[in-house]
Formats: structure tokens, C-alpha cells, sequence
């Protein structure tokens, strides 16, 4: 009985993930002074790569980038409980997840370089690259402060982390263990590839990085990907330090919530060049994480 | 200007001094000279930006013009040197030992006019034009429009009037009535 | 550990040129336009790459070439008019301007006092347009893209006044040789005053998101140094001279129109990196901002804007050439223009700042540079690709 | 043709020598093929809508025009509210706006990211030196017809056209698309040889294949 409940919460959320984004941006373009997209823009779209007549391939390699992309969003969301309490929506969660989760985080990258590199294009090499050595400083703080998460709780399972955190505002781990969070959301933007630590897709330097040579199908995939992973993301900081969601309203408006924060650095800030974003994580969020560990 | 074109006439053996304003002068100078000259108005008398490089093709005399224009910012003067050199097989001396901005000048003029500069770096590299096979487009014999009409076709409906003509009919007209 | 001193490598052949073996596999070669968004206009860059290091760069020009100087030696004086401003798009006002004063000097025509002063404030806000492209493009190089939404939506109001100007947006057509097509519609010093306001307004915000920008000076502080001795050497003029410290301004030094009666100081700054460029660039939109402001104080309001041209069907011109410069945006525009007694110039050369700016200039200072850099040193050169070729 | 696209042999960094000749190595010589709607007709009908909701135009300025596609994308006409936007790579984009004359140059470069991108794929010619050559049709280095050697689905007259004209011509695509007629792709397929000998009449450097996607 799990797996359509488990089906419907993908459906729910890849839905509300197209729909946030859109509004995000139609946000980021409201301090820009525009109107801004429509806010099913990113449906069409994404009907649109579907319906192309051709595409070209570079290898199986090439094929296999969003396939590994994609199932790192979904199983990212599948491993971890989405809504707290609920038998219907904890998904596959199990005793371990966390540290299933820390590597499904990962896994996409991962398979996108993979698949990247097979296209042959110099620009998505260099994207990789970037994305790579950026993705590493970045993931270090956060896999500190779930170290630290998981030390303080004394357990290595979402669901008995959220546990641990209810019962009001002050027993998240916000502001139960403040340095581990902070480590954590420094992280959490440069994951998100939005300005200062966009340096991976850059347009205007490497327009624009690994996905340079996807186009129909393939992009469509990883525009799904785009909409599914950043919310899959934000449930897992949302578990483990917010507190976690007890219903969908709750859920979507924590997810925005933690979105636009992302969103609202990223809207008036250039982008760092990479060795300056992995120096200000080192410099930065890795000592926070290394005091949040320390100090459980 | 007038000074500085009577201390430097003898040495450099100048030829016809021109002042076209206060600020402005052209000089004709001998193809020998010019690095020289060049080099001394640089060095000795302040003229240390070069504006312009450019080729005028007086294809009735047989000859390109060369006008090397500096600018003297201290005293706000101009100078413009003219060269005088035969048109075929043209070739003139680089002076992109002087101004290292000189060579795309030169790597222009080679192309647009065929001119030859030895030793200008990456001379025969494709500046502007890209497989090109005609006569060098800036010289005054080649025709752009015989050209174009030969290589490109034309949308039909398009009407060329002389001007004179038209603007005669305009005003004019058979019936009087405009 | 990340900035070692890496200027000697790779080693120089005896003749200058690199040492580079490309089937190494050390080294890429790295094409950047043209169809790629980092760059201004239409060119191409080709870079030799080790690792983030740009070893070797060449600038491919030529992607614009429509022959201007050709097409006009077999068009009349005034059938020139009309096509010189499709030189320079973001600010064409300048071929206009250059090309008229070059026939006006040698046609030997005086125009009347009050088309000077409208040429000056036409030339101006042609340099606040300018400036606002490149404030936008100089943010979005570094991937700061509402910069660019911000002076664009500006732009626009710069261009609706333009527009109630001259008629046009972008080719406006209107600095003719003998004068001015027309004197300023009423009620214009009013909207205009309404319109820099509004910008004022923006470059506020652009100055506290941009330059006082935490990562924005990370980028841009001390990348692309312009040393003082390149200056003559590789001709440059305008703000990127400017920012070296070196006051080199025509309104200046060679003062045209009605520049002597105008107060104003030319803007320098010292540290010659993309940041100070940027800064320069601010500061001299704010002076064009003030500089129109006097203009439309200081002009006589009413008189004729045009002189008496001869037929333009049959129009001559003796025998002579010219050279007409001013200061554009970029730096150092100028016309030099010859003629022999015929109804047709016999050469017209533009000499446009970006000639020696993005190719000579931007092949040098691009070594040793960040592949992440290349777009913005490139943007912060300000160049314009259709003035290199024409 | 260039020293680099020539055959020869190279040493591999292991010691192996190895015979390329890039022009075949590189590329594949598949040309292109009529890609007929293989739905049923609503189903084509709906993709049809898609695609004219979503015009992805590639980042290429060609020409003058481009300095009003900036005005368009920004907050006086922002033309993302119609599902327009910019794409930097030619994978992703399926409108080309030729953004004024084209030199010869640059035709190679619009050719090669034309034939990048896939299909169905639109081309709106922008300004009057597409049409006719315009300001410049005695120029020797500006080709003077579009269509013949790509093909046009709009053309937006002015020189240069303001940015309600580029709307204008977006809505008259978009009717174009909606009503199964922007078949540019496959027309360009099945003429491909007339494209072709068009194209090769121009650009006399021809070093690359015949169709390089």
C-alpha cells in the first residue's frame, strides 16, 4: 500500500515545485521591475521539450545524465518522511535514511556529470568541473551539521529526528543547536545554484554548463528534476531543522518559506568566481559546522 | 604647427604643409622617412597617441595615400602625415614597433586594400572578410554594387531612382499638378 | 594557495609567441561567441585555456561588416546622412555628429548657435543611453541580472525623450550637415527634468546593490589592470583611459560644440581595474545628467536650427580631408574624412574607440586572466563590435 | 580550409598514433529528414499550442536588431509575459531571430547554430536588410534574401523595428505555429539541396559538412 501513497506525494510535489518556481520567479522578476512569467509557464515548457520532433544523441552515457539525475530527486523524496505523523506520506523512510538522504543528495550531480562529460562540449566540461569541486566545499557544512543534527538526537532517523522537535516553535532545532543550522542553510545556497554560487550554469561565461548540450526530452527530464529536487531538498533541511511539516499547508508553506531564501540572496547578488565560493565556504560555514559538532 | 613643420622640414625633407585648423595639420612625408619621423614625433616632440591609420586610393594618379594621424594631448594638436606610394604591388614599412595597436591598422589595410606591411604580425590572418576571393573591396576599381548584384539575388519590387531625376519629377512632374 | 603568481607560464618562444603544444592535452582551446551571451555585440573570442588560466586570446572581428566606408563613397553628401548612425547602435548619435561637422568644415558652412547647442544635448543623451547599457551588461556579466532590468527600464524613459525629440528610438536621424532637423517640441526641459530625476533615482539603487556589493567588489576589485604604460602604446582613450588617471577627455582637451561653455571636470579614477571603470562610467553618467541640465538652463530658446544648405542633388565639395573627433561614451570618436571636388566623399574612415580597445588592448590584458573574467574584462573595455569593422 | 580541419595523424598522450580527419570524425553525415506530426490531430494540435506558448529564442544578436531585443526582455515590454525568453545555447532554443543584415560570416555562423537546434524550429527575420538588403543592398558583404537560405516564417519590417513590431511579429509566429503552418524545419529538410547550393553560392570558404546538428 506504500507505493501509490508514495506516487501521490511525487505527483503533489512535482506539481507544487512547477508552480513554486514559477512564482519565485515571478517574484525575482517583480525587483526587476516585471510583470514576470505566467505561473504555468514552466507546464508549457516542459510539454513543449516533450512534443520536439528530433534529438540527437551523443552516447549512453549521455542518455543516462537525467535518468541518474531525476532518480536523485525522486529518491531523495522517497527516503525521506514528507509529512510528520502521517502513515500515508513517511514515504520508505527507514532507521538509516539520513545518511541515505545525504547521499541521494549528491547522487544527481553525480550522474549529470556523467552524463555531461559524454556530450563532448567543452563548456559542460568546465561546468562539471565547477559544479564538482563547488558542490564538495558546499555539501562539507552540511554534512557537518547533520553529524551534529544526529549527535545532539542520538539517532540516525528523520523520522524520530522531527519527533524530537515537537512540541512548539523553540524545540526546532533552529533554535536548539543554532550553529548546525547556519552551517547548514550557508550550505543549503550555494546547493541551490542561484546567485552568489551560480558560477556552475554562468550564462555568460559558460552559457550554460553541464546542461549545455540537453535539449528535448533529456531537458524536459531534468526540468522536472529542476522542480522535484529543490523541494526534496528543502523537506530534508525542513525534517531536520524546521521542525518538519504535520500537514500539506504546513509543508508548502515552510517549503516556500526555505525556498526564498535562496531566492531572495540570489536576486541582487553577482556570482562568486569558484575558488572564491569553495574559500567562503571553507572560511565561513565549514568552521560554524566543526563548532556545531564540537558543541553537541 | 608652422614651427614645428619648419624645424623638422629640413631633416625629415618634408613635403606640402597643410593647416586645416588651428589644430589640425597634414604634412606630406616620403615613404623613407616616416619610421623616422615617426619616431622622432613620438619620442621627441610629444605626439604619442596614434589616432588613426588609414589608406585614401587615388586610383587616377596610380597612388594610395597613407595618413598616419597622432595627437599631441599636452599641446592639443593634431598631425596628420600623408604618404604617398605607388599602387601597385603596394608595400609600405610596419610601425607596429612604435604603436603596438598599429598592426590591426595594417592587418586592415592589407585586406581592404592590399597593401603590404613586412613584419606586421598575423598580417595575412583573415581581419574582416572571411573567403574572400575578389579584389580587395576598398580599392576604388572594385564595384559593390556590380558585386553584390552578381553574388546575391534580388527580391524583385525593388525601385532605384537617380535622385536628381526623381526629385526633378517630384517637383516638376509631366502634369504639374505636385 | 590560489593566486599563485602564474605570469611566466607557459614559456615564450624566441619570437614571442607561445610555446604551446595543442595535441598535449594540457591546453583547450575555448571559442567564446559568436554566439555566446557573454559577449557585447558580434565577435568571437578565441582562448587557449590551462586549466581556469587563459594562456593565449584572439579577438575575431568582422561579424558586422556591411562596408559603410564603400557604400558611402558612392552615395552623395547627403545620401551619407541618413546611413552613418547604422554604425554604432547604442549610440549613433555620434556619426551624426562627426560626419556632419567633417562636411560642415570642409563644405566650409557655419551653423546657426542654437543647432550647436541641441547637438550637444542630443550627444549627451546619447551618452546617458549608452552608459545605462553598460551598467546592465557590466552587472549581468557578473550574473547580476536586475541591474540590467533596472537601467534598461531608464533607458527606455531616455528613449521615450528621444523619441518626442527626433521621432525615432534608436536611429534618430537628426544631427544633419547645417544644422538640426528641428528645435525642441515645447514643454521638453520639463519631461527631461522628470526623466533624469527618475534615473537619479535608479542609480541610487544601482550604486547601493552594485557597487557597494560585498561580491561585486570581490569580482571586480583589482581584476583587469590597465597599466598606465599601455596607454599610448595600444591608444586608449575615453573612461578606460579615464580610470587609468589619465584626465583624457576631448570635451577637455579639444573642447567642440559648446563644451567650453559648459562647467564640468573630466571624471578620473586611479586604480584602473574593472571596478574603478565601472565607477568612472557612474560618475560621468551622473555628470552627462548634470551637463544636460545646464545645457537645457544655458540655451537660447528660440532662432534657427538649420543653415542654408546648397542643392544636395548637386552639392560639391573642394578638395580636401579632415579629421572630426569627439567624445563618445567608449572614448575617442572621429571622422576622417576626404574629398576631391566631386558630388561624392572620396574616403570616409571612422576611427571608432573600440578598434584598438577589443582587439589589440583586450588580446593583452586577457592573459593570465580567469575563464569566469573574460566576459566581464571584455564588457568592462566597453566595447561595440559594428565600430571595429563598420 | 584550416590547418586544424585537415587529415592527419596525432600522437595520442599514451604513445598511439592515430589517423583523424575531423570533418568526418566530428560530425555525423546524416543530413536532415522530414519529421511529419505523428499524433493524432489533437494531440499535434496541443503540442502545436505548446510550442507557440513557449518560444525559446537563441541568444545570437546578428545584427543592430539585437539592441532592441534587450528593451523586450526588460520591464516596459517584457516579453516573458507571452512565454518568450532566452535561451544561450541552440540545443534548447527553437526561434532564431536574425536580428538585422547578415553578413556573409555570419550567415556560416547562423547556418551552423540553425542547423543545431532542433525541430520544430522557427525563423523571424528582423528588420528590412532581411527582406531586401534594406539600408544596405549594394553592400558586398550582406546577403539581400533571407529565405534563401533559410527558411523565414515571419518577417518584421523597420529599420529598425520598435519592440511592439517584435511583439506584433511574436503573436503573428505564434498564430502561425498554432495553426500547424511553421513547418520551417521540414521544409528546410526536403529543400535541403536548394538550401544548400544557396548557402555554398556565398560563403566560398566552405570548411565544414553539409549539415553538422
Amino acid at each position: 500500500m506504500r507505493i501509490p501513497w508514495a506516487l501521490l506525494t511525487l505527483f503533489i510535489v512535482i506539481n507544487y515545485g512547477l508552480l513554486m518556481t514559477a512564482l519565485v520567479q515571478k517574484i525575482g522578476a517583480r525587483v526587476g521591475r516585471r510583470h514576470g512569467i505566467p505561473i504555468w509557464q514552466n507546464y508549457i515548457d516542459m510539454l513543449k521539450n516533450y512534443a520536439l520532433r528530433t534529438s540527437i544523441t551523443h552516447g549512453v552515457m549521455f542518455y543516462l545524465g537525467p535518468v541518474f539525475r531525476l532518480s536523485g530527486g525522486v529518491g531523495l523524496l522517497l527516503f525521506v518522511p514528507s509529512i510528520y505523523g502521517s502513515e500515508m506520506f513517511a514515504n520508505f523512510s527507514f532507521a538509516g535514511d539520513l545518511i541515505l538522504a545525504l547521499y541521494f543528495v549528491f547522487f544527481g550531480t553525480l550522474g549529470m556529470a556523467l552524463g555531461a562529460a559524454e556530450s563532448g562540449h567543452p563548456y559542460s566540461a568546465i561546468g562539471i568541473t565547477r559544479g564538482l569541486s563547488q558542490m564538495t566545499a558546499a555539501e562539507l557544512p552540511f554534512a557537518l551539521a547533520v553529524f551534529a543534527v544526529a549527535l545532539q538526537y542520538q539517532t540516525l532517523s528523520v523520522t524520530e529526528i522531527v519527533a524530537a522537535q515537537q512540541g512548539g516553535v523553540l524545540h526546532w532545532t533552529l533554535f536548539t543547536n543554532p550553529l548546525a543550522v547556519a552551517a547548514a542553510m550557508m550550505s543549503f545556497l550555494g546547493s541551490m545554484m542561484r546567485p552568489p554560487f551560480d558560477v556552475v550554469l554562468a550564462p555568460q561565461e559558460i552559457p550554460i554548463g553541464p546542461p549545455t548540450e540537453y535539449h528535448s526530452s533529456f531537458l524536459a527530464m531534468m526540468q522536472t528534476n529542476r522542480a522535484l529536487f529543490p523541494v526534496a531538498k528543502i523537506v530534508v533541511y525542513m525534517n531536520l531543522f524546521f521542525g518538519g511539516a504535520g500537514s500539506w499547508p504546513e509543508f508548502f508553506l515552510k517549503v516556500f518559506l526555505i525556498y526564498m531564501v535562496s531566492a531572495f540572496v540570489g536576486v541582487v547578488f553577482p556570482r562568486f568566481r569558484v575558488e572564491q565560493s569553495i574559500r567562503w565556504f571553507l572560511i565561513w560555514a565549514v568552521p560554524l559546522g566543526i563548532l556545531a559538532v564540537v558543541l553537541v | 604647427m608652422q614651427q614645428l613643420y619648419d624645424t623638422l622640414s629640413q631633416r625629415f625633407s618634408l613635403g606640402e604643409f597643410t593647416r586645416q585648423r588651428a589644430d589640425l595639420a597634414f604634412i606630406t612625408v616620403g615613404a623613407v622617412r616616416l619610421h623616422a619621423l615617426l619616431r622622432h614625433l613620438r619620442d621627441q616632440e610629444g605626439f604619442t597617441h596614434l589616432v588613426l591609420l588609414t589608406a585614401v586610393d587615388w586610383l587616377e594618379d596610380g597612388q594610395f595615400q597613407l595618413t598616419y594621424l597622432l595627437n599631441n594631448r599636452a599641446k592639443c594638436q593634431d598631425l596628420g602625415l600623408r604618404v604617398m606610394i605607388a599602387r601597385d604591388n603596394a608595400s609600405m614599412e610596419s610601425i607596429h614597433d612604435l604603436w603596438a595597436a598599429a598592426a590591426t591598422y595594417q592587418r586592415e589595410l592589407r585586406e581592404m586594400f592590399g597593401i603590404d606591411f613586412p613584419g606586421s604580425p598575423r598580417l595575412m590572418d583573415d581581419f574582416i572578410l572571411e573567403g574572400w576571393n575578389a579584389a580587395p573591396p576598398y580599392r576604388r576599381d572594385f564595384d559593390t554594387l556590380e558585386y553584390a548584384r552578381a553574388t546575391y539575388r534580388e527580391r524583385p519590387g525593388r525601385e532605384t531612382r537617380d535622385p536628381a531625376a526623381h526629385m526633378k519629377q517630384q517637383l516638376y512632374g509631366d502634369k504639374g499638378d505636385v | 594557495m590560489f593566486e599563485l603568481d602564474r605570469s611566466q607560464y607557459p614559456q615564450k618562444k624566441a619570437d614571442g609567441t607561445l610555446d604551446i603544444d595543442l595535441t598535449s592535452g594540457k591546453y583547450l582551446k575555448l571559442w567564446q561567441g559568436p554566439q555566446h551571451p557573454g559577449i557585447t555585440g558580434n565577435m568571437a573570442i578565441e582562448l587557449t585555456v590551462c586549466g581556469d588560466e587563459v594562456v593565449d586570446a584572439t579577438t575575431h572581428v568582422g561579424y558586422l561588416h556591411r562596408g559603410f566606408e564603400k557604400l558611402m563613397e558612392r552615395r552623395t553628401f547627403m545620401q551619407c546622412f541618413p546611413i552613418v548612425c547604422r554604425i554604432c547602435v547604442p549610440e549613433p548619435d555620434f556619426n551624426e555628429y562627426c560626419y556632419a561637422a567633417a562636411v560642415e568644415e570642409l563644405a566650409g558652412l557655419e551653423i546657426p548657435e542654437l543647432a550647436h547647442w541641441i547637438r550637444t544635448l542630443i550627444l549627451e543623451m546619447g551618452r546617458v543611453n549608452s552608459y545605462l547599457m553598460y551598467l546592465g551588461g557590466q552587472a549581468g556579466a557578473f550574473g547580476q541580472g536586475v541591474i540590467g532590468q533596472w537601467t534598461t527600464y531608464v533607458r527606455d524613459l531616455m528613449l521615450d525623450r528621444f523619441e518626442e525629440l527626433t521621432g525615432a528610438r534608436i536611429y534618430h536621424m537628426f544631427i544633419i550637415p547645417g544644422g538640426v532637423r528641428d528645435n525642441l517640441p515645447d514643454g521638453f526641459a520639463g519631461r527631461m527634468e522628470e526623466t533624469l530625476r527618475e534615473i537619479e533615482s535608479v542609480l541610487a539603487d544601482v550604486d547601493r546593490v552594485m557597487f557597494h556589493n560585498a561580491v561585486f567588489k570581490k569580482r571586480a576589485v583589482g581584476v583587469g589592470v590597465i597599466d598606465t604604460a599601455w596607454l599610448d602604446s595600444y591608444g586608449i582613450t575615453g573612461p578606460n583611459a579615464r580610470a587609468a588617471g589619465v584626465a583624457k577627455d576631448v570635451r577637455k582637451d579639444q573642447p567642440y560644440l559648446v563644451y567650453p561653455e559648459l562647467d564640468f571636470e573630466a571624471v578620473t579614477g586611479k586604480d584602473s581595474d574593472i571596478y574603478t571603470r565601472a565607477d568612472v562610467r557612474r560618475r560621468d553618467l551622473l555628470l552627462s545628467l548634470d551637463l544636460i541640465r545646464q545645457i537645457l538652463a544655458k540655451m537660447p530658446k528660440t532662432g534657427a536650427v538649420m543653415t542654408k544648405l546648397p542643392n544636395v542633388l548637386h552639392w560639391k565639395i573642394p578638395r580636401g580631408e579632415t579629421y572630426v573627433r569627439g567624445e563618445c561614451s567608449r572614448g575617442e570618436y572621429g571622422y576622417y574624412l576626404v574629398t576631391d571636388g566631386s558630388g561624392y566623399p572620396r574616403r570616409v574612415n571612422v576611427r571608432g574607440p573600440s578598434y584598438t580597445h577589443s582587439i589589440a588592448l583586450f588580446e593583452r590584458m586577457v592573459i593570465n586572466a580567469n575563464i569566469s573574467d573574460v566576459a566581464a574584462l571584455l564588457v568592462s573595455l566597453h566595447t561595440y563590435p559594428p565600430e571595429i569593422e563598420r | 580550409m584550416k590547418e586544424e580541419l585537415l587529415k592527419r595523424i596525432v600522437k595520442t598522450p599514451d604513445g598511439q598514433e592515430i589517423e583523424i580527419d575531423p570533418l568526418r570524425d566530428y560530425y555525423c553525415e546524416a543530413g536532415p529528414t522530414v519529421q511529419p506530426p505523428a499524433y493524432t490531430a489533437i494531440i499535434e494540435k496541443l503540442f502545436n499550442w505548446a510550442r507557440s506558448e513557449s518560444l525559446w529564442i537563441l541568444g545570437f544578436g546578428t545584427g543592430c536588431g539585437a539592441i532592441e531585443m534587450r528593451p523586450l526582455m526588460t520591464p516596459r515590454f517584457d516579453a516573458y509575459r507571452y512565454g518568450i525568453q532566452w535561451r544561450p545555447t541552440p540545443r534548447q532554443s527553437n526561434l532564431f531571430v536574425i536580428s538585422g543584415y547578415l553578413s556573409v560570416k555570419t550567415l556560416k555562423r547562423v547556418i551552423r547554430s540553425y542547423e543545431q537546434m532542433q525541430g520544430p524550429k522557427y525563423v523571424v527575420g528582423l528588420g528590412s536588410c532581411t527582406i531586401n538588403g534594406g539600408m544596405y543592398w549594394d553592400s558586398y558583404n550582406t546577403i539581400k534574401r533571407l529565405d534563401d537560405y533559410l527558411p523565414v516564417d515571419v518577417y518584421i519590417a523597420g529599420c529598425m523595428p520598435r519592440p511592439e513590431a517584435l511583439l506584433a511579429g511574436f503573436e503573428e509566429l505564434k498564430k502561425i505555429i498554432r495553426a500547424g503552418k511553421a513547418e520551417g524545419a521540414n521544409q528546410y529538410a526536403a529543400n535541403f539541396d536548394w538550401y544548400k547550393a544557396n548557402q555554398k553560392s556565398v560563403i566560398h570558404d566552405w570548411d565544414m559538412p553539409d549539415y553538422n546538428w
